[in-house]
């Protein structure tokens, strides 16, 4: 019980996609100039990437290891998560147009997310069993959606800050996610604690 | 209307498409794999062989190592938790030497996965750590490709110790006879609890553990 | 022309900061009778890396250097590095770990007032990741002046003999390398400790607290920060303590020793970093204190109220945002 | 390789399925986004931008037919919203649609006007009253400075009258400009 | 082929639209892969083959595709160049293999080639799409190599170090001696954030002095060919 | 008595400087030669001028009439004549002009007749017309129309507040006013306590006036009740005053009335009962000079009068650099001491270097929530100027700049001497004009999508009709000249180009006197305003020489 509890918090605070394993940087940089906006990815990010970790690790589990089919993971993997995007697209514009405005201009952009392939690769070579996917899937998005926020927030009160010239803008952002990155590192360790 | 239909229609079209494009691509993966595959897993192996050479020179043995292993199951002495293997090298037929995968529980960012290598003389033949999360730049120094003494990596001091006295394989600060580097004390310490105690295990069990079939798995 | 109000009356920012550094005093001279004078001497390079550094970095951007540098803050951002960083640490390791400071985290961003990340913490932070043996010497007790100024300037290092672990420090060795066996209560009877916290960092805390008990009664800093953080700090530590009083240490020696007192009233409480309004301060503070704890007793690294105190940084915005105080007439409609 | 090919197979029929069917479901789609920029467009229907009027611009941009910097009226300002809505980089006004000018709005010399009506017809607001040979006038607080009333009028008695500041319209500059602002 | 649109290919993959410093794309292997000069260098090689071959497939094959699964074509053909070079690293760079880790597979998801590939290669021909990627992927390599130096010089003093993945024997350089300490927090992902900041910035410093110079030099004379700069 | 305070969060404690002001009784100022009075002095309408240059008024006539629903009445000060009526510069703090009646005196001070008005017979709204006719606004600084905060609202009113706390340094011009005719003011009270039907009165007044507490509890009748308050600025605005007095926060966006209660400045009082006891409209008011002066004191100052001249009779000194309008908390300097002094001008203060300091350089925030502790309305000021500065407005907006009351206490405690108020004016301002340019923009869009749609809808119409007129058109051009050239030209064209070429003739040959007729169907706003352009037409025509006169 107690590891899964471990896989969660490793995911999220430890080993952070964003700032530890450095997986999913451009949306991070891309979409975290508004609070709002940065939201509206991680939701969908987390809704991806859980349902992703869960459907790679079946098809990795019971179509192409069984067969030696493993150097097929890589098409596979992003095929399906490029499907997992259109239909989520598809079901959430049925059944919730609210939702489809809040996160339809995201959905096409995470197939392109780094994180998005990358945690199931990272699946697959920390040899997780279908719940530890799913909970490491989870993991990472919350700890992506994380980032994103607490950047975004950062990143609008940088607006007003009097920044030198050259660092307007993205080389400033690339500073102040260096020093988050920094911080997260005191966590190191963390998940191993027995 | 006619969505539905225009949509059955286009369904239809772009799936094949799709297939026409997965089928070939798919076929110029399989080719690349199926000519490549031979290549990767010589390469795997020689991966492999690669760490087994820094623990034991290639000259000492003659046999397929590769081939020659017990399994192990769970093992406290050696640190194992899940189980391990048992590399035998030997040459003309006789006994040369044992390596032994084991695991250091108590290095400062977690466990330490090594690699001992026991000479037929009962002494070590080399050591290497395989996997560890020491403080890069600072407990990291266990690992020779890391450690900034390139002349005489810190890991260099096991080979050729034997198992007595005790002293021998402890640190300096411990009585001992191991350097090791002020300030990364703990994974020092760690690694050369872990290769004395596998060093233990392993002359107490290589009788049986030489005689085991290929293959099989070790009952201790 | 100026605009209404044409009436002020406020202590300015040069007299708070001198308030600051007045309020480091007695814990600083009770760091010179436990530990030696090595400290003044990184205090001095400090501060002279701070100025210039802040000097060259407001040249550069075309400010006034006069008006900015009399503001004092780059000087109390090097007093809190030299005080958290080890006494006897290289010459060259204070001037970097300021000028990370100064250049990195206050200027890159605007300079005073702009910075979202404490500067003092993030040279503290870059240290111990990039210098993580060096940050671990710690002066044995009876080191004498002459042997600190010679580590701090000369280098012939590392001396096994005078260093020494911090209290903190030993306590996490102890726990590691005595494996299941290892017991605290036997631990704290090590050399490293004193009466209830580290040895001789009894005084020092003492010193800091009474430095921080003047700012609170002039007013510079409010109340809710120190208080949620010593409080923090001692209620977790007080309950795991409860729990496994033989793996985890009692409150107090969490309240006395490492920078707990420093922290709570010189570091959580920089205002530009910190948050902003009271419930957003208790939140930063509390947080602050907890993930500390946390990385103290369960992390890689032996104190982690720096990496606290970043990660608290990084939520200032949204704490901010979520814990803004009711204005007049959106609140209580009594009668 | 005929498992290879047969998983393929297999994922990718469903996958192209799938995405033919969602493509022709999303096409009809009324898209929000084009009210969106339209709300930031500043509808003085000039048509500097290149289209005929603001609408048609939202709809060029939400198209990705046209870049976000084309409307002299919107301003710098308009630029930036836009750039804010869209995610995209601000980059400044292009020149070549004109340049931002203080808002005016249409004067007619009543003495000079003789009514032909092309004025009205010109403005897009309805902002100019009037009938055929009788005398115009611009209704001023419905003008929005476009422009476009004074090059058809034949006898050129359409003049563009910059708003004066009244104490009303007036408004607080930005505070001293804070020392060294420059960097 | 024109001059003119070459020379313009060329600098916007290299410098205007540098996909690393200004596009911001293709970051995670920037970042990841540039501890040391040799890994950046092999990562962004793999990214410059896969790159042209993926801008040339999809130019050559773009009359063939229809537009409401061109996305998923685009991917499958990225995904199929890359498993490719990733089995040709696995069977002949075992070591760099092993190293670069997740990050070949990953070539996938690197936004940039997806973008290049959307963005050019679906509308131009065969020639300048292959131009393109090229460029393009040079782009990321020179960023790739700039970081991978940088990080490597700070962080441990060394230049070429893992050389010996590559060249049997060979040595890395030892740029200051034995005694460097090692600025470790240049090779951990902080120092990788910061690198990247200042790259950025010494760009926009550049770009900065470029357009001050420019301005100045048309304020004196009013050149007749302005803006093909 | 003692009345149960409350408090209200933060406020400064300057300096108060009153008693230089209060050593003399209120003088009276020497008539000046002209008299120069806006038309607009209240919140709302600018008034319709009732006079014409060349007139001559009486004191007390009414020479601007009310416009639309908040809106109060002008008076000529003094009787004279009416020089001109055109723009002035304005006391504003951007020195704009404004249009004003100029009024030369005849140093007669003949005044209108006037006769007391039976209040008590008068219905309500009777009563509140004749206020807003006697041009009572509110004196606290708002110039808000009194007669409309004087209507009872939904619920009954139960109390009704004076404000005398006058909690701005160096403004002394209610304190006399209450030691010197407490009894008019209390008169005013019970006036409008009756006409808003409350239960009691209370008069807050800063502890600092113990004159004044004891003037007034003097006069004070039943159910008046005189408090005083403690001193703390800005215990006068009125929302922080309700709360120390009756503990009731009235929030945002609400008014007092919805809560039972009214508020208005002694002075208003005074005036109401001046107005109705004298039928006495409000041409002058008592104004504070003070500051760099050697004289200070309190004169009962004319509305109009150059300040010029108000100030002349406090002696400033020679070191005098600037002069306020207002307190040094919330006045402005005066781009001009030729402005009048207006109904909302409590105190002319002179400045010196050494009095009001010039603020030291602005320096960064260093965000230590010194503004925030002593904000009256618990705001966060520190984040409003960053929001500024950054331009984001919705934040901005979010949090609260709008229940700013520019009192200064932030400004005045800030360590870094940051100019926040300056900061929340700017961002106000540029709120505001967004706003106006949004609601221009909705407007531009629903008028060209209603012509859109009139096109669309008249396009066939036209088509048919066009076709009907075309072909006669032809028909008549044929017989009068050969078409050339414009065989490609459709018939519509060349039927517009020929009308357009006969009026080209004809605006050459006739001078235009055509009246233009509007089309049907217009709004009843659209038709005042061509009407007006018409009058304008008119007049021009009239004078045939000079271009209309742009305002
Ligand atoms: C951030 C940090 C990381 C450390 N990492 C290691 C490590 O990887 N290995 C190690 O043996 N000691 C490490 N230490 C040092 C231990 O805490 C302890 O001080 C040291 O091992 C004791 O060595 P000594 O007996 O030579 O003083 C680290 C210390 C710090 C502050
Ligand atoms: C735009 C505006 C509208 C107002 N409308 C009313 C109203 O309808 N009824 C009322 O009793 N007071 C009204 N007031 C008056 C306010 O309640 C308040 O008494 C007045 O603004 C004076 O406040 P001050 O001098 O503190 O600014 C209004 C004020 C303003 C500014
Ligand atoms: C900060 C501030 C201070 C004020 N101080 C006073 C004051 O001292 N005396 C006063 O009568 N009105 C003062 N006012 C105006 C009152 O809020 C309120 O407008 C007035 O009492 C309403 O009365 P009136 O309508 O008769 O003007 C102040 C307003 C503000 C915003
Ligand atoms: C009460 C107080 C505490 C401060 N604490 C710190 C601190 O922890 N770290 C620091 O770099 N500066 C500190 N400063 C100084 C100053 O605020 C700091 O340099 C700014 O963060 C630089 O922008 C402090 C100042 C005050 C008044
Ligand atoms: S340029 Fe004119 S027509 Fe075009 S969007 Fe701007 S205002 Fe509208
Ligand atoms: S009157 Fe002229 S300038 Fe004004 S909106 Fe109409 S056409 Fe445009
Ligand atoms: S008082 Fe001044 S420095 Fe302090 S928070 Fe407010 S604005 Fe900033
Ligand atoms: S001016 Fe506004 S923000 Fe400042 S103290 Fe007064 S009410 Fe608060
Ligand atoms: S490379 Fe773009 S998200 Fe990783």
């Amino acid at each position: 019980m107690s590891s899964y509890v471990f896989v969660v918090l490793g995911a999220v605070l430890v080993n952070n996609v964003v700032f530890v394993r450095v997986l999913g940087l451009c949306p991070f940089m891309g979409v975290s100039k508004k609070l709002e906006t940065a939201l509206g990815m991680g939701y969908a990010t987390t809704f991806v990437l859980t349902l992703g970790s869960g459907t790679s690790y079946l098809i990795d589990h019971y179509l192409l290891a069984p067969h030696d089919l493993t150097y097929l993971r890589t098409l596979s993997f992003i095929v399906v998560i490029a499907a997992i995007v259109q239909l989520t697209e598809l079901v959430i514009e049925k059944t919730s147009p609210l939702l489809h405005s809040v996160l339809g201009i995201y959905l096409p952009l995470i197939t392109t997310n780094c994180a998005v392939l990358g945690v199931p690769l990272l699946n697959v070579s920390m040899s997780h069993n279908l719940l530890e996917s799913l909970l490491f899937g989870f993991g990472s998005s919350i700890g992506f959606t994380m980032a994103l926020i607490l950047f975004a927030g950062i990143r609008e009160r940088l607006e007003g800050a009097d920044v030198p010239t050259p660092f307007r803008g993205t080389a400033i952002a690339m500073v102040t996610a260096g020093l988050m990155s920094l911080a997260f590192m005191g966590f190191a360790g963390l998940d191993r604690y027995q | 209307m006619s969505a539905e239909h225009t949509a059955g229609a286009t369904s239809l079209r772009s799936a094949g498409v799709m297939l026409a494009f997965a089928l070939a691509f798919t076929m110029m993966m399989a080719t690349t794999y199926r000519f490549t595959r031979p290549h990767i897993e010589a390469a795997r192996e020689a991966e492999k062989m690669k760490l087994i050479d820094a623990v034991l020179p290639p000259g000492r043995y003659d046999n397929q190592l590769l081939d020659d292993v017990v399994e192990l199951g769970p093992t406290p002495a050696l640190g194992l938790r899940q189980g391990g293997r048992v590399y035998r090298a030997r040459r003309g037929g006789a006994d040369a030497a044992l390596i032994v995968e084991a695991t250091a529980p108590d290095g400062y960012g977690g466990r330490i996965e090594l690699l001992v290598a026991v000479g037929a003389d009962d002494r070590l033949a080399g050591v290497r750590a395989t996997a560890h999360a020491e403080t890069p730049g600072l407990g990291d120094y266990i690992d020779p490709r890391k450690d900034r003494n390139k002349k005489a990596p810190w890991i260099e001091q096991f080979r050729g110790r034997a198992a007595k006295p005790a002293t021998v394989l402890a640190l300096r600060k411990d009585g001992g006879e191991l350097d090791y580097r002020v300030g990364a004390t703990i994974s020092a310490r760690a690694v050369a609890g872990a290769v004395a105690r596998a060093l233990g295990w392993t002359l107490s069990h290589d009788t049986r553990l030489y005689a085991a079939p290929a293959g099989s798995r070790y009952q201790p | 022309m100026s605009h209404s109000p044409y009436l002020r009356d406020s202590r300015s920012v040069r007299q708070i900061m001198l308030h600051v550094l007045a309020a480091l005093l007695p814990g600083i001279a009770a760091y010179v009778w436990q530990f030696g004078a090595g400290i003044l001497l990184q205090l001095l390079l400090a501060s002279l890396t701070a100025v210039a550094a802040e000097a060259a970095m407001l040249k550069l951007r075309g400010k006034p250097i006069g008006l900015y540098l009399g503001d004092l803050s780059a000087i109390v951002t090097a007093w809190l590095i030299a005080l958290s960083l080890p006494p006897i640490g290289p010459w060259w390791m204070i001037v970097v770990a300021t000028l990370c400071a100064i250049v990195v985290a206050k200027h890159l961003y605007g300079g005073l007032g702009q910075n979202p990340f404490n500067p003092a913490m993030v040279a503290f932070c870059v240290m111990i990741v990039a210098f993580p043996s060096l940050m671990s010497q710690w002066p044995a007790a009876g080191l004498d002046l002459s042997q600190q100024l010679d580590l701090i300037l000369g280098g012939s290092r590392p001396l096994d003999a005078i260093t020494a672990a911090t209290p903190l420090d030993a306590l996490r060795t102890g726990l590691r390398t005595g494996g299941a066996d290892a017991r605290v209560a036997e631990i704290v009877q090590g050399p490293a400790f004193g009466l209830i916290g580290g040895s001789g960092w009894e005084w020092v805390a003492a010193g800091f607290a009474l430095g921080g008990i003047h700012l609170l009664w002039q007013r510079i800093i409010s109340w809710h920060l120190p208080a949620a953080f010593l409080l923090t700090m001692a209620l977790t530590a007080l309950l795991l303590w409860g729990m496994h009083p033989e793996r985890f240490a009692s409150p107090l020696l969490h309240l006395a020793s490492g920078g707990t007192l420093l922290a709570a009233f010189f570091i959580v409480t920089d205002p530009v970093s910190g948050a902003t309004t009271p419930k957003g301060k208790l939140v930063f503070a509390g947080g602050a204190a907890f993930i500390a704890y946390m990385i103290r007793s369960f992390g890689n690294y032996p104190d982690g109220i720096a990496f606290a105190v970043l990660l608290m940084n990084i939520c200032v915005p949204l704490i901010d945002m979520y814990t803004q105080p009711a204005v007049f007439g959106h609140k209580r409609r009594s009668s | 390789m005929i498992e290879a090919l047969l998983v393929m197979a297999g994922i990718a029929l469903a996958l192209g399925a799938v995405l033919g069917f969602a493509a022709v479901r999303f096409k009809v789609q009324g898209d929000p986004l084009v009210d969106k920029i339209d709300a930031i467009l500043p509808q003085t229907q000039c048509g500097q931008c290149g289209f005929p009027g603001c609408r048609p611009y939202a709809n060029a941009i939400a198209d990705g037919e046209a870049d976000i910097n084309q409307c002299p009226p919107g301003g710098d300002e308009g630029v930036r919203k836009l750039a804010d809505l869209l995610g995209r980089e601000y980059k400044p006004l292009n020149e070549e649609h004109g340049v931002e000018k203080p808002k005016a709005v249409a004067m007619i010399d009543e003495q000079t006007c003789i009514g032909c009506t092309l004025c009205i017809q010109a403005c897009p607001v309805d902002a100019i009253v009037g009938a055929a040979k009788q005398m115009h006038t611009v209704v001023e607080a419905e003008c929005t400075g476009c422009e476009l009333c004074v090059a058809p009028c034949p006898v050129d008695c359409i003049t563009m009258e910059p708003l004066p500041e009244t104490v009303q319209s007036w408004k607080w500059k930005y505070p001293t400009i804070p020392i060294g602002k420059a960097a | 082929m024109d001059k003119q649109i070459t020379r313009e290919i060329v600098t916007n993959g290299l410098w205007k639209q540098n996909p690393g410093l200004v596009q911001l794309l293709g970051l995670c292997p920037i970042l990841a892969i540039s501890t040391n000069l040799i890994n950046a260098v092999s990562l962004g090689l793999a990214t410059i083959l896969v790159m042209l071959l993926a801008n040339l497939g999809v130019a050559a094959l773009r009359n063939f595709i229809p537009y409401e699964v061109r996305i998923p074509v685009f991917i499958l053909i990225i995904a199929s160049l890359v498993t490719v070079v990733d089995l040709a690293f696995n069977a002949w760079l075992h070591g760099l293999y092993l190293v670069l880790g997740i990050f070949i597979p990953l070539i996938v998801t690197n936004c940039i080639v997806l973008a290049r590939v959307e963005a050019f290669a679906a509308k131009n021909d065969i020639v300048h799409s292959s131009l393109d990627g090229l460029a393009q992927g040079a782009g990321l390599l020179a960023v790739l190599a700039a970081l991978g130096a940088m990080r490597e010089v700070v962080g441990s003093g060394t230049l070429f170090s893992g050389i010996d993945l590559l060249v049997d024997g060979a040595t890395p350089l030892l740029l200051f001696g034995e005694h460097y300490p090692g600025f470790l927090l240049a090779i951990l992902p902080p120092g990788a954030f910061f690198a990247l900041g200042l790259l950025i910035a010494l760009r926009n410093w550049i770009e900065g002095r470029a357009a001050a110079r420019r301005q100045r030099a048309a304020a004196v004379v009013p050149t007749p060919e302005a803006g093909t700069a | 008595m003692l009345h149960k305070l409350f408090t209200f969060h933060g406020g400064v404690r300057p300096d108060s400087r009153k008693s230089d002001s209060t050593q003399a009784p209120i003088a009276a100022l020497p008539l000046p030669a002209e008299l120069v009075v806006p038309l607009h002095q209240s919140i709302g309408g600018t008034p319709r001028p009732l006079v014409r240059v060349g007139d001559r008024v009486l004191k007390g006539e009414r020479i601007g009439a009310a416009e639309g629903a908040v809106s109060a009445a002008v008076h000529a000060p003094t009787s004279g004549i009416v020089k001109a009526i055109e723009p002035r510069t304005m006391p504003h703090p951007s020195g704009l002009p404004a249009s004003c009646v100029v009024i030369e005196t005849d140093g007669e001070e003949r005044w209108i007749e006037r006769e007391p008005v039976p209040w008590k017979s008068m219905k309500g709204d009777e009563l509140r017309d004749f206020l807003r006719d006697t041009g009572i606004v509110g004196l606290g600084g708002a110039t808000f129309p009194s007669h409309i905060k004087l209507r009872p609202g939904a619920k009954p009113t139960h109390t009704l507040v004076l404000n005398g706390a006058e909690c701005e340094p160096f403004i002394t011009c209610d304190d006399l006013l209450m030691r010197e005719r407490a009894g008019e003011i209390i008169r005013g009270a019970g006036i409008m306590a009756q006409m808003l039907a409350v239960e009691r009165v209370l008069i807050g007044v800063e502890d600092n006036k113990p004159d004044a507490i004891a003037a007034m509890r003097a006069a004070a009748g039943d159910g008046i009740e005189v408090v005083a308050i403690p001193t703390l600025y800005p215990a006068g605005g009125e929302k922080q005053l309700l709360r120390v007095l009756t503990g009731v926060e009235v929030p945002a966006g609400r008014r007092p009335l919805d809560f039972g209660l009214q508020c208005f400045n002694v002075g208003t009082a005074y005036r109401v009962a001046r107005a109705i006891d004298q039928a006495e409209p409000l041409i002058s008011r008592v104004v504070t000079v003070a500051g760099n002066v050697d004289r200070p004191g309190n004169f009962e100052v004319l509305i109009g009068t150059p300040i010029d001249a108000l100030l002349a009779a406090g002696r400033p000194r020679p070191d005098t650099d600037r002069v306020l309008m207002g307190g040094p908390m919330m006045g402005f300097a005066l781009p001009s001491t030729a402005a009048p002094v207006v109904k909302a001008t409590n105190c002319v203060l002179a400045g010196s270097p050494s009095l009001l300091p010039p603020p030291p350089p602005e320096m960064a925030c260093i965000r230590c929530g010194t503004c925030a502790a002593h904000c009256p309305a618990d705001l966060q000021p520190f984040e409003l100027y960053w929001f500024g500065r950054s331009h984001n407005f919705g934040k901005a907006q979010e949090y609260h700049l709008f229940d700013c009351i520019e009192c200064g206490c932030c400004s005045y405690v800030c360590p870094s001497h940051i100019p926040l108020v300056d900061y929340f004016r700017f961002t106000k301002g540029e709120i505001w004009a967004r706003e106006r340019e949004k609601a221009a923009a909705d407007l531009a869009r629903e008028r060209f999508e209603a012509r859109n749609e009139r096109q669309e809808r008249e396009k066939r119409e036209k088509a048919e009709r066009l076709a009907a007129k075309a072909e006669a058109t032809r028909k008549k051009l044929a017989t009068t000249e050969p078409t050339g050239e414009a065989a490609a030209a459709s018939p519509a064209e060349e039927a517009k180009k020929a009308l357009i070429a006969a009026a080209l003739e004809r605006a050459k040959q006739q001078k235009s006197s055509v009246k233009p007729r509007n089309t049907d169907n217009l709004p009843a706003d659209k038709q005042a305003e061509i009407d007006q352009i018409e009058a304008r037409r008119a007049g021009a025509e009239g004078r045939t020489v000079e271009p209309p006169e742009t305002p």
